[in-house]
């Protein structure tokens, strides 16, 4: 039981941790503010969730989990909240997405 | 094992203050902070388990308010500007 | 080890940031970097094991300095102007003075030895003592509420200036109840998330104010926080609605009340026979006593904190452009 | 590891602070908007609060909230001290920005060079 559930929380934290890769070497390197947001949501979402959820497994039913718990509610309303946000402000403010018009 | 996951954090962080300074809009810079704030709660997080003290996860509770409402503050800069700057040149604008 | 890594790479972090606020010339950029710069170190002050400071750095320095630059630079201008002269003289000072304190530094003992001058007095008797006289576990609140209190009242009666202060500078102005720009409007989103969020941030100070004898926390912290859930309401609703919930009179007297209930406290252990703010005779139990009295003190700083934070700004936030 | 921390490498951590609050302090001198001024106050306050808490630390220690298991703790004393001060550096950064607000509305401008003239000028 025990070696189960701390293999489970290793393959989260480190799945977590691709997620937060990716996210990173995307806000990097794509061409403009519209694209960086998707990358952004990959290690919002994903990245953050499944190292939240690999910590819980680690923290065992207790106090510490409940914690986690309200970390992971607070930031699956917000991190988006926050992005539409500034999407919608962007998107008002016409900033223009880089688009590719060359010939198929 | 804690510490290749922080690690990969770090250098997110990283990637994400990269983008901060090269921007190149505002709303980047905006991006790449309210992506740090949310990085630096998932770092904070894993130091409190790796420094087997994981109680005091309310501090990264706080960074997700504080990282929200600053994200909202600066957005919020950005609509009274532009209302400001479609209605009177004078600069007058009611909030 | 892992510590030591992480350590680095925030401190090296912290460097790159602080070069990109010197050179970048867009003061809004320059502020979001600022608020960066402050969510690292409070990043590193976590590392380091100061888990209170951590906490009020990130509310304080992060949050509400952030939002108050933000104000001020949507109030004034964006731009930099390049600076006239050229920077010879001040770099030239800021070496000199650089390297005379990196001189100073040689005198120091090595980072984190435990033989250091500095932890060999004063603070093992607080470590020791703190379990037993006061019965707090947090070392951090029993030093700030109840050793070192007079210091922390002075904090407050810092507070109560600065918001005073602020007041006699800006000045403050009622909103109209629904005045807002349409911009805000059109972000449903927001204020239905606002909407949710608004009761659990209240919640949560609460908690962090009373739990901050146990944990990181306390009364500055719990003040941030609760003046930082209205700040949440009044960007997504505009500030004339917050000023329905909460009106400028209620915080005057709250900014008030909240060092007169400090001071309070200490009057009372003198009219009970003891010395100013000593806390073990206001119940017959020593330990109930300074219990009862880091939670009364603790309550003051939060009432005092917090109606300053929001008279600053709506103080702020109402001048006119 | 504990040898290599010994020496002059102990102290580089200060050394990097040092170069944070120089930073700051840069800002502070150089640099003509009072708004920006500010921010390099800010900086300089920060590193200041870095290097207290740096002084704080124990190596092998635990933050200072008394636990079951935890032998060392690190000094409690500079981290009161220093969440005193941040609380105290928002009093100051909020009256500052006050006088810039009120500044920019007596001069109509926040560059320092800008409101010398205007003050020589009357």
């Amino acid at each position: 039981m025990g070696t189960v559930v701390h293999i489970l929380s290793w393959i989260c934290l480190t799945g977590g941790a691709c997620f937060v890769l990716v996210g990173a070497i995307g806000v990097l390197r794509l061409p403009d503010f519209y694209t960086r947001l998707h990358a952004v949501s990959v290690s919002d979402t994903m990245g953050a969730g499944l190292v939240l959820a690999g910590l819980m497994l680690q923290g065992g039913l207790s106090m510490v989990t409940v914690k986690l718990v309200l970390i992971f509610y607070f930031m699956i309303f917000t991190g988006p909240t926050a992005t539409h946000a500034l999407a919608e402000a962007a998107l008002q403010a016409k900033l223009k997405p880089v688009v590719d018009d060359r010939e198929p | 094992m804690y510490i290749i996951v922080s690690s990969v954090i770090l250098i997110a962080i990283a990637a994400g203050l990269l983008r901060a300074f090269r921007g190149p809009t505002l709303y980047d810079r905006v991006l790449a902070v309210n992506m740090v704030g949310t990085l630096t709660v998932l770092i904070v997080a894993v130091i409190g388990f790796m420094t087997e003290r994981p109680e005091f996860l309310d501090i990264a509770l706080v960074y997700v308010l504080i990282s929200f409402v600053s994200t909202i503050a600066v957005l919020r800069v950005y609509t009274y500007r532009n209302t400001e700057a479609a209605g009177n040149t004078t600069g007058s604008g009611d909030e | 080890m892992e510590e030591h890594l992480i350590n680095n790479v925030l401190l090296g972090l912290l460097m790159m940031t602080g070069f990109a606020i010197v050179r970048m010339k867009s003061l809004l950029a320059v502020t979001m970097l600022t608020s960066i710069y402050s969510l690292l170190s409070a990043s590193l002050f976590v590392v380091l094991d100061a888990v209170d400071v951590a906490l009020t750095e990130a509310a304080i320095g992060a949050g509400i300095s952030t939002i108050l630059l933000l104000a001020t630079v949507a109030r004034t201008t964006d731009e930099e102007k390049a600076p006239r002269h050229k920077p010879l003289l001040p770099l030239f000072v800021v070496v000199a003075t650089g390297a005379a304190l990196i001189y100073g530094t040689l005198d120091m003992p090595n980072y984190g030895d435990p033989m250091a001058p500095i932890h060999l007095h004063v603070a093992p008797t607080y470590l020791h003592v703190t379990p037993e006289e006061i019965g707090v576990p947090n070392v951090v609140t029993s030093v700030l509420a109840s050793f070192r209190g007079y210091d922390t009242l002075g904090e407050v009666t810092v507070i109560f200036t600065a918001g005073a202060g602020v007041l006699a500078l800006l000045g403050y102005r009622t909103r109209r109840r629904n005045s807002q720009d349409p911009e805000i409007r059109k972000m449903v989103v927001l204020r239905v998330i606002t909407k949710l969020f608004f009761p659990l941030i209240l919640l949560f100070a609460l908690y962090v104010q009373f739990h901050g004898d146990y944990g990181p926390g306390g009364g500055f912290q719990a003040g941030v926080i609760f003046a930082t859930g209205f700040i949440l309401y009044a960007l997504a609703y505009g500030l004339g609605n917050v000023q329905r919930i909460i009106p400028y009179r209620t915080l005057r007297i709250m900014m008030v009340a909240g060092v007169l209930i400090y001071i309070g406290v200490g009057i009372e252990s003198m009219l009970l026979g003891g010395k100013f703010l000593e806390y073990r005779i206001l119940a017959d139990d020593p330990v109930t006593g300074q219990h009862l009295g880091i939670m009364l003190i603790e309550l003051g700083v939060g009432i005092t904190v917090a109606a300053v934070i929001l008279i600053i700004y709506y103080g702020f936030v109402s001048r006119r452009h | 590891m504990h040898d290599m921390m010994h020496g002059v490498l102990g102290l580089y951590n200060y050394w990097i602070v040092i170069i944070l609050m120089m930073t700051g302090f840069y800002t502070v001198i150089a640099r003509p908007n009072l708004v920006k001024k500010i921010i390099g106050l800010f900086i300089f306050q920060t590193s200041v609060f870095i290097l207290f808490i740096s002084m704080a630390k124990i190596e092998g220690g635990t933050a200072p909230i008394i636990s079951e298991g935890a032998r060392i703790y690190s000094n409690p004393l500079p981290h009161v001290l220093i969440l005193t001060a941040i609380v105290v550096s928002l009093a100051t950064t909020a009256l500052a920005l006050a006088l810039v607000i009120r500044i920019r509305e007596a001069y109509g401008t926040i560059d320092e060079d800008d409101i010398h003239v205007q003050d020589e000028a009357a």
